[in-house]
């Protein structure tokens, strides 16, 4: 299904899916971040400084509470996340693919309740970058294009004063179907303007890494490459590319106890990371990933590597934020490309 | 790891606790705690059965802790940790859950009472989840002693240790032993002389082979714990040379200063250089620095001049000697509250009122007129006198709050001293109470009123003037509503009894506790009376309350005797609960170092290391370290957090 | 509202053990009565007083934490509550600077020998936390977001 | 005014001398700009080294990186390490010697005043760039000059400058080896603590919704721990990211660490962690600002870290990192600390 939207009519969209939880990229305290909103949406951002993927996998959620008096069998009460609807606006087509990614983690690879209980119930209403929103964006890399549908219900493609509007999925013609007295069909013109902006925003000059088919082999080939320990030196081992990323989906699962006697909590999961340095430490005080270079050298692996051979595809969607957030400037393009260029 | 097995004694106390907590209910509520094994509750825990069933429970369930939940553990703390050796665990693993003084004492509303008892008690059995068995670390005993301050209760003191065979060293601020009661001139009810009482027990201090004498010397620092003090003691130059001092006074002769004598509390006035009284030991003058026109022959050096011992020096400089020693005896005394306090009775400012040790000092054969009743203002004898008792004590309002003691048998001397030395006088005295209580004390002040006619007066004095050279004492006599006008010669005011101002300052130096009235306190008022809060040191005297001399002499008797008891242990046993390094966490960052109020903590191999001897367990170091690398043992930050939960669970 | 669930403000004191502890005992053997919603943790000295046991305990629902130890110069470790009048007042500079309020954190020196001091320092501290209603601000939340 | 040419100059120098076994000092970014973190250990990298006003990094860190590594191998330092270092760094590096973290003969500091500036805030150069990206910077006088695909753009630093910066009341490296620029201490560009006392103006309630609103939003990711060189813990307190273990760890001790606060990134955690880390970087930040730098999400710790050295300025007359062998902040007290607030 394709439509034209004016501009002038998203509200009146958004206020027509009344089944959904609207969520858009906000600008609050110098950062864009998706929050809830009742029309008034402007998607006239670069991209948020946190990917969408939190929608189905939160940094925290409960699994299950738990409950035991003293000498008695615990009794387990799980807890499934709420059944509201969210519908997220403005997602970039970067982050669009972050979503298939994560459903090959969760949904095919293992089936997790939790995550499969909240993705069914996100939408996600993409924006196609008609020209990059970041200087660190390379989508074109690793397989993406600025005009990508994967994982996205709906694209939006900025036409100045209209969006044109392309339902992906099911879910993404439904929500159209909301309010269908607002869409126009598109004519022969419209789309001839979006197959030029379409062009046009696959022509725009991004950053580069330079042999994506070849870096699977080529990393594998440099495991023992002094390149990571020299590229890791200002690594300080913080959580921010994990976290912003919109793929990492790596998680710790703690017991929250507020009661010991009777003893009462939940089990937690949160996000994990791991560029921290607890990330793979054994009780035995052994830790297999004992420095920065390890760990770097992890994550670019996981990413360029080893989920390229698990499931086909590179793990890293090009969106740059690992890159522009580093506090200490290391930058996974430069590391892909000098690590695949010493080789071979 | 085994499972830890607790057990958990709720103690009724009679209806102390159970009246207003329901110990069943915490028994229960214990019980639910995994790590509890056994609860029990009895009516008497601290009983001979209470125990017996405590060691019994260990050794039946196989318990390797305990919580007693009771009373303070300042008070069976120790009975209750010996039963834990006794049944054969570690008695580092009792602790006690204070749920009478902190709780069922405080609280009246049992539901609540209940509530908090619970939370405490769980408090404590979380803590004693992770108490590790410990022993108590042995240390040597110094075999010396000290006693601070030189009057009777200190001399009593040195003597009875001196006499076990135990070396003393008697510190004394002034430049002679004797304190207040040297200044006396009769004690009551006796009336003998006091200077010929505690004259040779003076001497005997002088002349004992195990007592170190230092006088005109001040206590000024304390390190170290019960069994090893170190003392710093400043030795004041007295630049005169006891051995060579032969008494002659040719040099106060020639001594051209002359400032008042504080010995005869300024009723007359002294030399720079003086000897306190003649009976004073050591035998020997001393020359006042501060009124000294300036220890330099240019400027004066009479005395010099005229010592043919040759024993002044003015090259004496002040020493500051370190004195290790096993355990401290206190006896600082006491002084009277200032007349400048009572602003309506002159407030000091008035000729011929006197307060009672200056009244002492006029009637002394040795004071100030040799022992002739004579009133300052113009040396005539004073035919109408009057004593005034409960000046500044009981008075909460306004003064001290409680009774001086001995003001009420003080007086009835003064007033007999009087009629003796002057036999047509008149003595009245005002007083609110007759506080007799005493072997022949009452009789005592029964024969003043009778037998020397000595007014009694019930009723407090509201204003004192000078009148016509006079004292006119206005007053009300509350037992016939009338107001009593009396012109005195003189007016005798038996001030409140306040310790002494050395008292506060060695309570600082020591850092023993003060009560609220600033007399030293007592471990406990009854169980305790003569030990401080701080192991190893004594008190003895009017330093710790007010009271007459065969009290204090009692007193410094018991405090002797703990004093014995203690040094003839060769080793003392320590508190274990000390800071303990973990080096992994240690990054040798020496803020525990700086904080270490016991410089008991070095760096080294860039990690902290603790001295166990030096250590007191006060735990500043482990609120200081960043890293929770430094905890206290069984008194860990583990163990305060899992507290903190437990409270607010 | 019945009585049962009448707000009571949960207060953590933490008392030093030679001063404000033997207070609180002189207290209770005075028999001076004052209110049960502070649950008594004794620790050796306040310089023992690591500013995370007041964090934690508004952490766990503290409505209140009281501080109290020797009074300054009587220190049974000479200097440990002048180690704590330090860190205690940063502590509550910062409570107090991120918004909360300044009457949830109390210190007091109570000596051994002022048990009605202890009964006053407490029942004034209840008082003054009634009207604020529970602390919620730093109280840890257990639900799902 | 500073020439970089001096500094490359001094370190190939100490390099090729071998009187330093590496210079920590600042790079092109791969994207020109901002510098990143350099560690030149071969005298021809040298010349790979910048100065501009994008050298925020502290790079006293990468000295705490060392010793870990060091100690991790178990070896000691056979040279010392030069270290470029502006006032608020070196200052840094006072306190790690105050807390014997190395030796002071283990560190040679090159210090470099920051002259009249300091470095720049990029949050707040973004919108003076109209969307482009800045690839170069430079100081010139009392502007920064940036370069962007649109061409030079000269903009005053004072308007771009980080808050620190202007707030700066010891832009000079007084511990130093060798330094570079003038001393300009007592240059006032903003009244010091301007922010903090108009945030104080504030009611208590007002406080607390500007708080709960950030503390929410702080994801854990703790960049600001990461990239301060006084959190050089092995283990943080509050959250672990790691356990320090050796062979005498018992079993028990690893089992029973204090949890302090979950890992669950959520209002009451988040406070508890940024609450423990002022109290435990009070007297010992030096505002050198890179926590508030690094945080991705904008949560303004700096603020908080401010308010401590206020305090320890005015109440405790105590400046964090002024000499080496001074006290620690609270391993110390004076009679004199007030005590008015005690009952």
């Amino acid at each position: 299904m394709e439509k034209i939207l004016d501009k002038k009519q998203v509200d009146a969209w958004v206020a027509a899916l009344t089944d959904w939880e609207v969520h858009a990229p906000v600008l609050e305290d110098g950062i864009w971040a998706y929050q809830p909103v009742s029309g008034a949406v402007r998607l006239n951002h670069p991209n948020t400084k946190q990917s969408p993927k939190g929608f189905a996998f939160p940094q925290r959620e409960i699994f299950f509470s738990f409950e035991q008096i003293k000498g008695e069998p615990p009794k387990l009460t799980q807890i499934m996340p709420q059944a509201a609807r969210h519908a997220v606006f403005g997602v970039r087509p970067c982050d669009g693919r972050g979503v298939p990614r994560m459903d090959k983690v969760f949904t095919d690879h293992v089936d997790d309740p939790y995550y499969n209980a909240r993705r069914k119930n996100v939408a996600y209403v993409g924006l196609a970058c008609n020209k990059p929103p970041s200087p660190n964006c390379f989508c074109l890399s690793v397989g993406g294009s600025p005009v990508s549908t994967d994982g996205l219900d709906v694209q939006l493609t900025d036409m100045g004063d209209r969006y044109f509007v392309k339902a992906v999925t099911e879910t993404g013609k439904t929500m159209m179907a909301a309010a269908s007295s607002l869409f126009a069909e598109p004519s022969a013109a419209d789309k001839k303007q979006l197959k030029q902006i379409h062009a046009d925003a696959v022509a725009h000059p991004q950053r580069k890494i330079n042999d994506p088919d070849g870096a699977p082999a080529k990393l594998e080939a440099s495991f023992d490459s002094p390149l990571w320990e020299e590229m890791a030196r200002a690594c300080i081992g913080c959580g921010i590319c994990t976290f912003l990323c919109p793929t990492c989906h790596c998680f710790d699962i703690n017991d929250e106890v507020q009661n010991k006697a009777p003893l009462k909590g939940q089990r937690v999961r949160t996000w994990d990371n791991c560029q921290f340095p607890d990330f793979t430490m054994h009780s035995s005080g052994h830790n297999p990933r004992e420095n920065t270079a390890a760990r770097l050298r992890q994550r670019v692996n996981h990413k360029f590597q080893y989920f390229h051979k698990n499931f086909g595809m590179h793990q890293c969607t090009g969106c740059g934020r690992c890159v522009s957030e580093c506090p200490v400037g290391i930058d996974i393009v430069t590391v892909v490309n000098k690590v695949t260029e010493n080789v071979g | 790891m085994t499972k830890k097995r607790t057990g958990v004694f709720v103690c009724h106390c009679g209806t102390n606790i159970a009246a207003t907590v329901d110990v069943a209910k915490v028994a229960r509520e214990m019980a639910d705690e995994n790590t509890v094994a056994f609860t029990q509750e009895y009516v008497y825990m601290c009983s001979e059965p209470g125990q017996e069933s405590v060691v019994q429970a260990i050794k039946d369930n196989e318990l390797d802790s305990v919580v007693v939940t009771c009373c303070s553990p300042n008070l069976h703390e120790k009975t209750f940790r010996d039963n834990a050796k006794r049944a054969g665990i570690n008695n580092f693993t009792c602790e006690i859950a204070n749920i009478r003084e902190q709780c069922s004492w405080v609280h009246n509303d049992k539901a609540k009472g209940t509530e908090k008892a619970i939370k405490i008690s769980r408090s404590v059995v979380r803590r004693v989840n992770r108490n590790k068995p410990l022993e108590a670390i042995a240390v040597n005993v110094t075999r010396k002693a000290m006693v601070i301050g030189g009057g009777i209760a200190g001399i009593q003191a040195a003597l009875d240790i001196a006499n076990a065979g135990i070396e003393v060293i008697l510190v004394e601020k002034q430049a002679t032993i004797g304190g207040r009661m040297l200044q006396l001139s009769e004690t009551f009810p006796t009336l003998d002389c006091s200077q010929c009482v505690l004259s040779p027990k003076m001497v005997e201090v002088k002349r004992h082979p195990m007592v170190k004498l230092m006088t005109y010397s001040e206590v000024q620092e304390l390190n170290g714990s019960v069994g090893n003090f170190q003392v710093k003691v400043l030795k004041k130059p007295t630049f005169v040379d006891p051995d060579k001092c032969k008494i002659c006074d040719h040099c106060t002769e020639v001594c051209p200063v002359v400032v008042p004598n504080e010995y005869e509390l300024n009723l007359n006035a002294r030399r720079a250089i003086y000897i306190p009284y003649a009976q004073a030991i050591p035998a020997s003058f001393t020359l006042d620095e501060n009124a000294c026109l300036g220890l330099n022959p240019v400027v004066c050096g009479k005395c010099k001049d005229v010592c043919e011992a040759g024993a002044i020096n003015y090259d004496m400089r002040p020493e500051t000697v370190t004195e290790n020693v096993g355990a401290v005896v206190v006896a600082t005394g006491f002084d009277l509250y200032g007349q400048e306090n009572m602003p309506e009775l002159g407030g000091g400012k008035l000729e011929d009122v006197l307060d009672g040790l200056q009244f002492e000092r006029l009637i002394s054969a040795s004071g100030a007129t040799k022992g002739h009743v004579l009133r300052p203002s113009d040396h005539k004898e004073p035919k109408e006198v009057v004593f005034i008792q409960c000046v500044g004590s009981r008075d909460p309002a306004k003064h001290c709050a409680y009774c001086s003691k001995i003001c009420c048998m003080y007086t009835a001397k003064h007033a007999r001293l009087y009629k003796k030395h002057v036999p047509d006088g008149r003595a009245y005295v005002f007083y609110i109470d007759i506080r007799s209580g005493g072997k022949g004390y009452e009789e005592f002040v029964q024969r003043t009123m009778e037998d020397d006619d000595t007014l009694y007066l019930r009723g407090r004095v509201s204003k004192l003037y000078r009148h016509n050279g006079k004292v006119r004492v206005l007053g009300t006599d509350t037992l016939t509503g009338q107001n009593v006008e009396i012109d005195a010669d003189m007016v005798v005011l038996a001030q409140a009894m306040v310790p002494s101002k050395g008292t506060t300052e060695i309570a600082k130096v020591l850092k023993i506790g003060r009560d609220k009235d600033g007399f030293l306190a007592e471990a406990h008022p009854k169980l305790r009376p003569v030990e401080s809060v701080t192991a190893g040191i004594y008190l003895a005297g009017a330093a710790q309350a007010p009271k007459d001399i065969p009290e204090t002499v009692a007193q410094a008797g018991a405090a002797a005797s703990k004093v014995i008891a203690l040094l003839s242990q060769t080793t003392l046993s320590r508190s274990p609960l000390i800071a303990r390094v973990r080096p992994s966490h240690c990054t040798g960052c020496g803020m525990c170092v700086d904080a270490c109020p016991f410089i008991a903590i070095r760096l080294e191999g860039g990690k902290a290391v603790v001295n166990e001897a030096l250590c007191e367990g006060c735990g500043s170091c482990s609120a200081t370290c960043l890293r929770a690398a430094i905890d206290v043992k069984n008194v860990t930050q583990l163990q305060i957090h899992e507290m903190i939960e437990a409270c607010l669970a | 509202m019945s009585e049962q669930q009448a707000y009571e403000p949960k207060v953590v004191a933490f008392l030093c053990k030679w001063c404000s502890s033997a207070g609180s005992d002189l207290a209770g053997v005075s028999r001076i009565q004052y209110p049960p919603n502070a649950t008594p943790i004794t620790i050796p000295c306040t310089g023992a007083m690591s500013p995370m046991y007041i964090l934690s305990a508004f952490n766990k629902g503290a409505d209140g934490v009281l501080v109290s130890g020797c009074h300054i110069g009587d220190c049974h470790y000479i200097e440990g509550n002048y180690l704590a009048r330090r860190k205690m007042h940063l502590t509550m500079e910062l409570l107090k600077f991120i918004g909360v309020e300044p009457d949830r954190f109390r210190m007091s020196w109570v000596s051994a020998a002022e048990g009605a001091k202890f009964a006053r320092v407490v029942t004034d501290f209840i008082n003054d936390l009634e009207p604020l209603g529970p602390q919620d601000k730093l109280k840890k939340v257990v639900a799902n977001d | 005014m500073i020439n970089i040419q001096d500094i490359r100059d001094t370190a190939k120098d100490m390099l090729a001398k071998g009187e330093v076994r590496a210079v920590i000092g600042y790079r092109r970014g791969s994207r020109g700009m901002p510098a990143e973190p350099a560690f030149i250990t071969n005298p021809e990298q040298a010349e790979e080294l910048v100065w501009d006003p994008t050298c925020f990094h502290n790079l006293s860190l990468y000295l705490v990186e060392d010793r870990k590594f060091l100690a991790h191998l178990n070896k000691t330092s056979d040279a010392p390490i030069a270290i470029i270092a502006k006032g608020c760094d070196a200052r840094s590096i006072v306190v790690l010697l105050q807390e014997h973290y190395f030796k002071r003969e283990d560190v040679y500091i090159i210090g470099v005043s920051c002259e009249g500036t300091g470095v720049v805030d990029e949050r707040k150069l973004a919108p003076h760039l109209n969307g482009f990206q800045a690839t170069k910077a430079v100081f010139d006088g009392d502007d920064f000059v940036f370069t962007t695909a649109e061409g030079e753009k000269r903009l005053p630093a004072r308007e771009v400058m980080a808050d620190r910066c202007l707030e700066c009341r010891n832009p000079f490296p007084k511990e130093n080896n060798v330094v570079f620029g003038e001393d300009r201490t007592g240059r006032e560009l903003a009244e010091p603590f301007a922010a903090l006392a108009r945030f104080e103006a504030q009611g208590t309630g007002e406080r607390w919704d500007f708080w709960s609103h950030h503390f929410d939003r702080c994801i854990r990711c703790f960049a600001c721990r990461s990239v301060c060189p006084m959190c050089y813990c092995d283990e943080c307190v509050v959250d672990s990211i790691t356990f320090p273990v050796t062979p005498a760890t018992t079993a028990e001790e690893k089992a029973n660490r204090i949890r302090w606060i979950e890992r669950s990134a959520t209002r009451s955690e988040n406070i508890t962690y940024l609450m423990t880390r002022a109290m435990h970087l009070a007297g010992r930040c030096t505002d050198c600002g890179e926590c508030e730098r690094a945080c991705p999400v904008n949560v303004p710790i700096r603020l908080l870290n401010n308010k401590m050295e206020r305090e320890a300025r005015e109440k405790f007359g105590f400046e964090p990192g002024a000499s080496v062998g001074g006290p620690s902040l609270v391993a110390s007290f004076l009679d004199s600390d007030p005590g008015d607030f005690i009952r």
